[in-house]
């Protein structure tokens, strides 16, 4: 398949940066004590994420996980948004009130993060639902790890997506371990993308350390979709480089499984790609890596100088009247 | 209660709904109802036959027949209300609604605060409560659980007037409500009527109208004890307030239409005359709304009650099939009768 | 496949007419207003129950649905104790306290049914994992209608016995209808045991018309279940001659639809097909289900004469010690 | 509280767990774990490492990690028990159990009753509950939901002590019960310890012992009112105490220990000693635990009580991320002391 145009593959770079840098960061800043909650990071996963979200248009949607940063990120919330909110500060994607587990933006097409495992599947589908009626031609892609397939919200949304042949793209990043647990320990199968054929709909399973084998992936699945051929699962092979959560020593996995898989890191992958073909030089590509630092940089400085919500501000936004009750 | 319009027509509380639903879907081209049975031609219209005939109204699109997927039925109407739709979504019976819980309480209700106020998620959940021999997996009345779920209203129509407006108000609602309906006063006909079935006829306006959230309705006046009911249990009061106005006692009866917001003021005021309350409720006892309704009571109303506030409930048991267990579980007139002699007993 | 033993066979039409005529005549008691509450009968799919029940042994357990006369009754519970339990008395199998939809007794390895769809498969999914800790030797059988299958219980419930290779059969009875709902409305698949192949299990789609089938299909997975080589999931396809439920005039399907599957009764069916090899004579058919109407008589008078609960007994066995609260 | 035996080890509520965990599985070959990420050999122990090396003693088929399947856990636990097992199921955060709700609600509580207390469902659904900054879904305190769950009962321990003997009780018990655990008490150690921590430790026999169920114990005696709290909000009661006390207020600090059954008498008791009662409670108000104790208290105690019966509870709003916030929404020490005052303002 054809390479996306260079600026795409240019942007991929950058999306894949800012997911990876923001997130070395922030975890920086959370082991100093400078930022509060907990954190699920998402390193090593850019290429599932740029790749999906970059076959989508700017007024269809994603919905993440309790693993969102690089979902977020990649359909176009800003990094300040990002960082304010991870700072609990009001200038956040989600005003303070959300937090790591739930950034999102409907600005930017994206659902508040669901950080119930599987739980939106079906919120997904709904959505997808409400564009076939409105006919807007919108596509959701829903984002999900290994271990969402055995919830039964998983079942259920992907079984109604499939007989109305909704717009809709499930995405699930599979990243061999759901906490600690592997994957192999918890279904029968080789391929998840099998499960696709219970519901009857299209199931692929394709390399997610290569963005653009996700992107081309994805693309297709999207196109589907967006034609009226119903939803697709979209199985990706990835490693999270990093623990489960903050409190994770990883000794439930080897080191040599993890070098096997930072060798296959998406991000210097697509530069070394890009420079073979002579898309781009390495220089410019060190260029975007530096911009994306300045960037991060910024945003906390914005994150740090904007203002926390008021303790009694959590009163706020339970229902739409305020004074509702 | 508002003021009634002219154009009035004496309708079951099943046919109230309908109207109200067919009239939103006239009015609002974002509605529609999903749910399993409720648009199948020759079918049901839904366990209690209140979609029946919409379908073929408003097309299949519109009245949507789902797999058994409670919590896709409820994950789907998140997911609609969040894209612009205000979905009318149903269980058919309210037992169900532990299957969907997940995608009621910690989607539908946190969606908007998780975002900081950015979304909101305008649907309507119906859900048929209560106990008709069906035993203890068709005769739940979960409301309870709901008002414990910041994030959603809870309503609790027992006329067919209440039926219609306030299923207006909750589907023109920009939050999340859960609407339960009581199946002995639905006054489904034929053969899905209910055996034992109370089922009110009143006059519902053929025009526009909504029943605001939050403003009991006073259904009886009365000076010396308050009894304060919901859905099938405000008739239970009524029927007992005749009998006891005979025995020369007065009683107001006040229901309150809505649960979540809960009109604490109207009640209070009930007590600041009558110094006694009575609550009367077909949810088990331990956690349950007659126990909100009392903690919030006793303060509001402290020093003006002279006996404690009494509860009237289901015991804290499962739903019992056998129809004389069933009797004595549901609380009935007799049991009002009881607690509010032993309340005047404290004068 | 070689048919049953004579007497088995002779056992089954049995059990087939007991089923039968014990749900023609509680329907006939309850439009006569003599008996409480709902039903949702099961007759036309008598095989279905019938052909399991009889794969399984005395200390094996099944588990059934909103619909479980026929699964209780096959499994061994005594007309005397389902009509006393219909009838709301204290001698019922359940004392009264379950009624039709939640017929069943330990004594017989029937665990109370289930009427929550779908409700029944992640509990026996436990039960086997328990068979299999203890190392029993025991099997379950659950059982559920087409409509479950879209239930995320089922999801879970069957995945969990897939991994761990527990000692369980899951009977979906196919009957083309969830209620009013047809069921290729609600899935994209042809065969219903396509589902199995996302779990890894073997999935089976057989004639639940013709006992010896089923009876047959059901022995290979019992075995399966038995020999610690996991679950099957085994499509009955079947049919419910009557509606879903009382208030049901079955007017979303045709009377064309509906012929042809009485044609195919398995009652009959079984009869002649004894008949034919000479294992029976049509008259010693004729008298078994004569002694059955006989039992079914003699239960009413059983439950009609036996005590009902006393009303405050609505207040026992919610706790194992009574005085616990 | 019950004697204590001689030979005593300071623990950690998490290690005391796990004690009685070890204990009852050395006891009794029934007895087994089943959940998320519990054993897998150099995992995490659950989410809050109570079941840490239990896989390694036991063998992974008593330490069973499952599939992120909540109802698939609760039901496999139902199934399990009813075979004569005695399963000892968790979800990692207590949010979960709103998809499990259906096997809870439904089949747990509900089994013995349909089969007329033919069967039982010896069974114990470990939770850890309470808020600690990781916002909505992952820190509610859905106790509340429980108690008005007829068939199971709820355990919430707030000392080491009542941790091991609590959950052997609920081990033991032939009945589900709802073990909840507050994730700022556990005293979980290394990167799973949690910010703010209070992570009381105690003396916990190592010899069997029991904390029977429905028997309250007095954390502190005092005079002036009785402050009622229960796992986290325990020690913010006893904070607000000490800090009263300079003020010349005498506090009676109790602790239900369990709040299905609960212990009315002892709590009654206090009142009419002290005259006041303040709830102190983490779930959101409305249709919380602090409803239905202060409805129970009103009644128990009436005549007794000088003032309305105050509740310190969270707002009803969903759990918020930001810690200012989320320090504002959760009930502490002022906002108790606060109370008391208000409430001794009638005297
Ligand atoms: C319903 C539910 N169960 C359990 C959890 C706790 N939990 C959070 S992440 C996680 C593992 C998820 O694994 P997977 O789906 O593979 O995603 P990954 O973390 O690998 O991205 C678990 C068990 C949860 N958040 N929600
Ligand atoms: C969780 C749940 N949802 C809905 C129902 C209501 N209901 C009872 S039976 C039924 C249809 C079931 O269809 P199927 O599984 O095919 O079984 P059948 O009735 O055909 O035997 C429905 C929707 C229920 N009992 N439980
Ligand atoms: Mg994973
Ligand atoms: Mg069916």
């Amino acid at each position: 398949m054809a390479d996306p145009s260079p600026d795409r593959m240019l942007h991929m770079y950058r999306q894949m940066q800012r997911i990876r840098q923001f997130e070395e960061k922030v975890n920086q800043l959370f082991l100093e004590g400078r930022m509060p909650g907990t954190l699920h990071l998402y390193t090593g996963q850019e290429a599932c994420a740029v790749g999906v979200a970059e076959a989508l248009d700017e007024d269809d949607w994603v919905v993440g996980t309790h693993r969102p940063h690089g979902h977020a990120i990649a359909k176009g919330v800003t990094l300040d948004d990002m960082m304010a909110e991870l700072f609990a500060k009001s200038t956040g994607c989600a005003r303070g009130y959300g937090g790591s587990m739930h950034v999102g933006d409907p600005a930017t097409g994206v659902l508040p993060a669901i950080a119930i495992v599987g739980g939106n599947i079906p919120v997904a589908s709904g959505m997808a639902l409400g564009f076939k009626m409105q006919k807007t031609g919108q596509v959701i892609a829903c984002f999900m790890g290994d271990g969402a397939l055995n919830e039964g919200a998983f079942h259920e949304g992907v079984n109604m997506a499939a007989i109305w042949d909704l717009p809709v793209v499930f995405v699930c990043e599979n990243n061999l371990y759901g906490a600690s647990t592997p994957v192999d320990q918890v279904t029968r199968l080789e391929k998840l993308s099998d499960r696709a054929a219970g519901y009857g709909i299209p199931g692929e399973t394709v390399d997610g350390m290569d963005v653009l084998t996700v992107h081309g992936a994805a693309q297709r699945a999207v196109e589907r979709a967006r034609n009226g051929d119903g939803p697709t699962l979209l199985e990706c092979l990835t490693y999270r480089f990093v623990g489960h959560s903050r409190s994770d020593t990883r000794s439930y996995r080897s080191r040599d499984e993890e070098a096997e898989w930072k060798a296959r890191d998406a991000i210097p992958r697509l530069a070394a790609h890009m420079v073979e073909r002579g898309i781009t030089t390495q220089d410019e590509v060190d260029a975007i890596a530096a911009e994306v630092a300045a960037e991060i940089e910024a945003s906390i400085e914005f994150a740090e100088s904007s203002p926390s919500p008021a303790p009694e501000d959590c009163l706020k936004y339970v229902f739409t009247e305020e004074a509702g009750q | 209660m508002t003021d009634q319009p002219q154009a009035t027509k004496k309708m079951s509380i099943a046919e109230a709904l309908r109207e109200a639903i067919r009239e939103e879907m006239q009015r609002d081209e974002r509605v529609f109802c999903l749910g399993e049975d409720i648009g199948i031609p020759g079918g049901f219209g839904g366990a209690f036959t209140v979609t029946l005939g919409l379908s073929e109204e408003f097309g299949h699109e519109r009245v949507l027949d789902t797999p058994i997927s409670e919590a896709g039925i409820a994950g789907a109407a998140v997911g609609a209300a969040l894209s612009g739709m205000r979905p009318i979504a149903d269980v058919q019976y309210a037992d169900f609604l532990f299957c969907a819980m997940d995608q009621l309480v910690n989607q539908a209700a946190k969606m908007r605060y998780m975002s900081g106020g950015k979304v909101s998620v305008p649907m309507v959940m119906r859900a048929p409560s209560g106990a008709t021999t069906r035993a203890a997996q068709h005769g739940q009345s979960p409301e309870s659980f709901f008002i414990h779920v910041p994030g959603v209203k809870v309503a609790c129509p027992s006329t067919a007037y209440d039926a219609k407006g306030l299923l207006k108000t909750a589907i023109r609602c920009d939050d999340p409500v859960l609407f339960f309906e009581h199946k002995l006063l639905y006054g489904s006909k034929g053969m899905r009527a209910e055996k034992g079935a109370l089922s009110p006829e009143g006059e519902v306006p053929l025009e526009d109208y909504t029943v605001p959230f939050g403003k009991a309705a006073i259904r009886r006046e009365g000076t010396d004890v308050t009894i304060l009911g919901k859905l099938m249990t405000v008739y239970r009061a009524l029927a007992a307030a005749e009998d006891l106005a005979e025995e020369g006692i007065s009683c107001e009866v006040i229901d309150p239409r809505t649960l979540v917001p809960f009109d604490v003021e109207t009640v209070a005021q009930s007590i600041r005359k009558t110094e006694h309350l009575v609550i009367v409720d077909e949810c088990p006892r331990t956690g349950g709304w007659a126990g909100e309704a009392a903690a919030v009571l006793q303060e509001a109303a402290f020093g003006s009650l002279d006996a404690p506030i009494k509860r009237v409930t289901a015991p804290d048991t499962p739903v019992p099939f056998a129809p004389v267990m069933e009797k004595y579980y549901i609380p009935d007139e007799d049991d009002v009768k009881a607690a509010v002699r032993e309340v005047l007993r404290w004068r």
